[in-house]
């Protein structure tokens, strides 16, 4: 008896089992052709970062939040009087005090976490939804969001030194008389704030 | 055919042509219809990109494995590496010889053509095994271990579900197999071929019958559920695991050309080969031009079955197929050749 | 069952062996055991009919302090739902300790990885190879004082 | 005449090979299709975690968990998330508890689901893979709407969510569990109650429930073999002791307690009871800031902890311990997939080696959380 049940139950299930995709046979397929049809992408999607360089101020907390460090910053202090950037403030009007010589971010790394982006105090770097850049070589994905040329780097670099070198005969001569000594404003940096804030 | 074209010699080098281009556009096309079906069944699109609905596809595919190297294994057997694929190929392309496609085409009318059949295509066992053996690789042994296995314990339920029709029809001649089932649907030999109203007794028999040889077909097939020599999951691809290039699409012609030979076997056992299901009422539908029609048609709706079935079952395994070829299927086709032993006897 | 009778009771078993119970940490208060005297004592555990520790739920090497490595057991009884955390700490000269895969089958694989990564070396054990490092890797990785090898079969490491 | 001389064989299966379900080789000693030996090699992926863990700040692990059970991510970060919190005394409010909820039993049935597919496709049953994906793809899109990413989240931080839920994701959830009720009995009358499927799997791998106790086996592996246990009702983490739901656990049905096909179709029953966990907790969502027990710095105190939560796989269990400092002295990921590959030479023994294949898809074991 049990010889037949065996029977029965194969080709019973079978049966559905085909059943099941004839079915699906006329039914619409999900695919999306994709080069030609595109998918609404959500708002939040984390996807390549962007970097408006006009709002960085330079300080580094990315960098320190990112857990592959694939952000490298490099900065140069301006000298007093000189503006930096277009402004020399950010578009929330904060004051920008360091020159960002460097801003690399090696897509190739990073790994898309976000945890960059919270910590920005002028919410400058954020992610956005391009996803396709792939590049025939590793070089090809490290990104350099700083607008500075190499002479531009060069001059600033040198006018910090003779700045430097300025500030300290004066603070020679000033440390004999007084020892009093003048210190270069460091950049303000608001403490973060960036943990709390939500998109 | 000696009339047509005046020479047998020259007949005997022409029929074959049609049949190697019919398997060739068949099996592209074949190739092209599996993609799309199971596409359709599992809620996908398929190849659409070269030609429209992707239709020169698998043609872009033959090219492409045209230019390809040969690549052969270190310490293969190259000789006998070489010659698998073509092997397997030439067994299946013999199996087309005495297949009816009409009733003025056939390769050769043999009076033992069903037999014949059966000799050739199980030929192409050998060369799985020569194909598995000689890749020296462990995955391809086993694949052509397991095929021989398979398609020999295979051979038996095959010849004992047409042994039925033939006990019916009292001939293995293909033509005249056919023939029999002239006038309409009711006389295929799934319902009993020709004969008195106590021929719907051996209906249900006559299905059981073509349900066993449908399986044990695809079994001979190595097609899913019974793809167990090429099984991609334990044994990676079996048996073609080292094939590439040209050598690869002979194996993949040669399964897409015997899953057509096969089909047509059951068509021309069981459903009327190529006689039109309406019989004589139309005339029009019985005339040879449209019989090449109808056994394309009923060939190919098995084809079809034969994918339908790939897309919706898992795989069997190995010692089950054997289970089932020797506890169920050579068991019940036995029974009902004594059945319809002593349907004939009593009439 | 509490932590403190299940101490008091091993304590009455195996005296001295049973060094110290630490609850003063935040959260999982812990037993340090002797760690030669591991075996006996998971056997304890396990087939003592108050305790049941049936599985153990994970055994981690921990680079203990700047001599000592050390062994640490999660136990878990499912029978009768309660946890337990054990200790053993060796030195680092000779970091060697009994097995306890013979207690819990588990602990074979669990054990290979704190061997791999800390180089504790469990006596008895059936197949103490590395498991997640290449065999023929220098070093145990996850040691506080673990310099990367420079080569590697040719390779440079750190790259 | 002399006896014919046999030999065993053996195969490497993998690391390349298609139902190793990643990088994990096999060294299979065979006579003829019989099993005699399996040994796994594991370590082909391994990252590096552990030590990564050693030089990163608390809240930089989380994207490391992620890439642990790759599959999985939303329950990795769950369960280091609360091991961190219990270590600094956190209480994270009912909002935050609720989302993390819905968000992980999302993800149980999207791991679900692939263990489900891949399973059937390594019984050689393509189709059902691809169901399952069309349907993990919709848990996905929840996902990327609510957190911007679709496989590696970063969502669950410690003490809070790196995102409020959006406007409709309600909505969005009550759609997918509606829509999702007929596709498990279509893939049951597919897959699972298939002749040919319960041939494959009934009856084979047999793991009794003392032996996948000691050897540590947990999850859908241990309830197969019948013993009804599971962290979110056992050991309650989270606010999981507020939602009724049932621990299926494997019955024997159609063939033996403990069988391929028990592991399997408690995976199967689970998604159910995950969609009423879902069903509960999504209209009951209390109103509240889920930022704001985010600490400014993760900096807890000397101490260490070890926390067990229930993943798709099993029991995922985090071991840190603090020096006080701003990094993690250590954190042990004992993870599920480990413990229970450990246990495949032990019940594959005997069996063929398309049973093997069955056996290790049942486990549904992911390299990326083996090897760490």
């Amino acid at each position: 008896m049990k010889y037949f049940k065996h029977i029965y139950q194969a080709i019973s299930t079978i049966l559905i089992g085909m059943g099941i995709t004839f079915r699906h046979l006329f039914q619409k397929s999900v695919t999306i052709q994709y080069p030609e049809v595109r998918l609404q992408l959500p708002e939040r999607e984390r996807n390549r970062i962007f970097v408006n360089i006009d709002d960085c101020i330079g300080c580094d907390q990315c960098a320190r939040a990112c857990p592959v460090s694939c952000i490298t910053i490099e900065t140069i202090k301006a000298v007093p009087g000189d503006i930096v950037g277009k402004t020399g403030v950010t578009s929330q009007g904060k004051k920008k005090s360091l020159f960002v010589s460097k801003f690399e971010i090696d897509f190739g790394k990073c790994c898309f976490c976000q945890l960059c982006v919270f910590p920005c105090p002028t919410e400058c770097i954020y992610m956005t939804d391009v996803f396709e850049y792939s590049s025939y070589s590793r070089d090809g994905l490290i990104y350099q969001f700083s607008d500075m040329t190499p002479e531009m780097v060069e001059e600033k670099k040198k006018k910090l030194e003779e700045y430097n070198i300025e500030q300290a005969k004066k603070k020679e001569a000033a440390a004999k008389p007084a020892g009093k000594p003048v210190n270069i404003q460091p950049p303000e940096v608001k403490p973060s704030e960036g943990e709390n804030k939500a998109q | 055919m000696t009339e047509i074209f005046g020479s047998d010699l020259i007949a005997k080098i022409i029929i074959p042509i049609p049949i190697a281009l019919w398997i060739a556009l068949f099996a592209l096309y074949a190739v092209l219809a599996e993609r799309k079906i199971s596409a359709w069944i599992q809620d996908r699109v398929g190849p659409n990109r070269v030609g429209k609905w992707g239709l020169l596809q698998t043609i872009i595919d033959a090219i492409k494995l045209i230019q390809k190297e040969f690549v052969y294994p270190i310490r293969a057997d190259k000789l006998l590496f070489r010659i698998a694929p073509y092997l397997v190929f030439s067994a299946t392309f013999l199996g087309y010889a005495v297949i009816p496609f009409s009733s003025i085409y056939i390769g050769v009318d043999l009076n033992v053509g069903l037999f014949y059949f059966f000799a050739v295509t199980s030929l192409g066992v050998m060369a799985l095994l020569i194909a598995g053996w000689s890749s020296n690789n462990k995955y391809s042994l086993y694949g052509g271990m397991r095929s021989v296995a398979q398609i020999v314990s295979y051979e038996i339920p095959t010849a004992l579900s047409a042994l039925t029709v033939v006990m019916l029809s009292g001939t293995l001649q293909m033509q005249k197999i056919v023939m029999q089932q002239s006038g309409g649907i009711q006389n295929w030999f799934i319902f009993g071929g020709p004969g008195d109203v106590s021929k719907y007794l051996l209906v249900p028999f006559m299905l059981v019958s073509a349900v066993i040889l449908f399986i044990s077909t695809l079994a001979e097939t190595n097609r899913t559920p019974f793809d167990l020599p090429e099984a991609d999951s334990e044994l990676v691809a079996g048996v073609h695991l080292e094939y590439s290039g040209m050598m690869f699409a002979f194996f993949f012609l040669a399964e897409y050309a015997q899953m057509f030979a096969v089909s047509a076997l059951v068509s021309t056992l069981f459903f009327g080969g190529w006689q039109s299901p309406f019989g004589n009422l139309i005339p029009f539908l019985n005339t040879p031009g449209m019989q090449f029609f109808w056994s394309l048609i009923k060939g190919l709706f098995f084809v079809f079955v034969q994918i339908w079935l790939r897309w919706t079952l898992p795989r069997v395994r190995v010692d089950q197929l054997m289970n089932m070829c020797w506890k169920y299927l050579i068991p019940i086709s036995l029974a009902n050749i004594l059945i319809i032993g002593v349907y004939i006897a009593l009439k | 069952m509490d932590i403190n009778e299940i101490y008091n009771k091993l304590k009455a078993v195996f005296g001295d062996d049973i060094i110290e119970l630490k609850t003063d940490k935040p959260v999982d208060p812990f037993i340090i055991v002797n760690p030669e005297k591991i075996n006996a004592i998971c056997y304890f555990l396990r087939d003592e009919e108050s305790l049941q520790f049936d599985s153990l739920s994970c055994l981690s090497g921990v680079d203990f302090d700047k001599d000592n490595l050390a062994s640490v057991y999660h136990l878990y009884s499912y029978a009768l739902n309660h946890k337990l955390v054990i200790k053993a700490i060796v030195p680092k000269e000779k970091p060697e300790l009994p097995t306890v895969s013979d207690v819990w089958a588990t602990a074979e694989w669990h054990e290979r990885e704190a061997y791999d990564m800390m180089g504790i070396i469990y006596t008895g054990h059936p197949d103490l190879r590395r498991i997640l490092t290449p065999e023929d890797w220098e070093g145990h990785p996850l040691r506080k004082d673990y310099k990367v090898q420079e080569f590697y079969n040719g390779m440079k490491v750190p790259y | 005449m002399s006896e014919l001389r046999t030999e065993e064989m053996v195969i490497n299966m993998g690391p390349q090979h298609p139902s190793t379900h990643g990088v994990l080789r096999l060294k299979v000693v065979l006579n003829g299709e019989i099993v005699v030996e399996v040994k796994p090699y594991i370590g082909y992926l391994h990252r590096c975690f552990e030590k990564h863990c050693e030089a990163m700040t608390y809240p930089q692990v989380i994207p490391y968990t992620d890439r642990m059970d790759y599959v999985n991510a939303m329950n990795n970060e769950l369960g280091y998330a609360i091991a961190v919190e219990k270590l600094l005394g956190i209480q994270v409010s009912e909002r935050v508890e609720y989302i993390r909820v819905i968000m992980a039993e999302l993800q149980r049935i999207a791991s679900h689901l692939i263990a489900i597919g891949t399973y059937g496709n390594d019984a050689g049953a393509f189709t059902p893979f691809l169901y399952c994906f069309i349907d993990r793809e919709k848990i996905l899109e929840i996902f990327e709407m609510t957190c911007g990413a679709r496989l590696l989240y970063n969502y669950i931080w410690v003490g809070g969510l790196s995102h409020d839920i959006p406007k409709d994701f309600q909505k969005k959830v009550k759609e997918f569990v509606k829509y999702f009720r007929p596709r498990i009995d279509q893939l049951n009358g597919l897959l699972s109650y298939n002749k040919i499927f319960i041939e494959r799997t009934a009856n084979i791998g047999i793991l009794p429930a003392d032996v996948a106790i000691n050897g540590g086996a947990s999850g859908p592996t241990l309830r197969g073999s019948g013993v009804k246990f599971d962290l979110r009702k056992n050991d309650p983490y989270s606010i999981y002791h507020k939602f009724d739901f049932d621990i299926p656990t494997g019955t024997g049905e159609v063939g033996t307690v403990g069988d391929c096909w028990d592991r399997y179709m408690v995976r199967v029953r689970e998604m159910e009871q995950s969609l009423r966990i879902i069903e509960q907790a999504v209209d009951n969502i209390p109103e509240g800031d889920v930022f704001a027990d985010i600490p400014k710095r993760v900096k807890p105190p000397v101490g260490e902890v070890y926390v067990r939560t229930e993943t798709p796989k099993g029991e995922l269990g985090y071991y840190i311990i603090s020096d006080g400092s701003l990094n993690p002295y250590r954190v042990k990921a004992r993870s599920p997939s480990f413990c229970n590959l450990s246990l495949i030479n032990q019940i594959s023994r005997g069996y063929m080696i398309a049973d093997l294949i069955m056996i290790l898809g049942s486990f549904d074991i992911v390299l990326g959380e083996i090897d760490r």
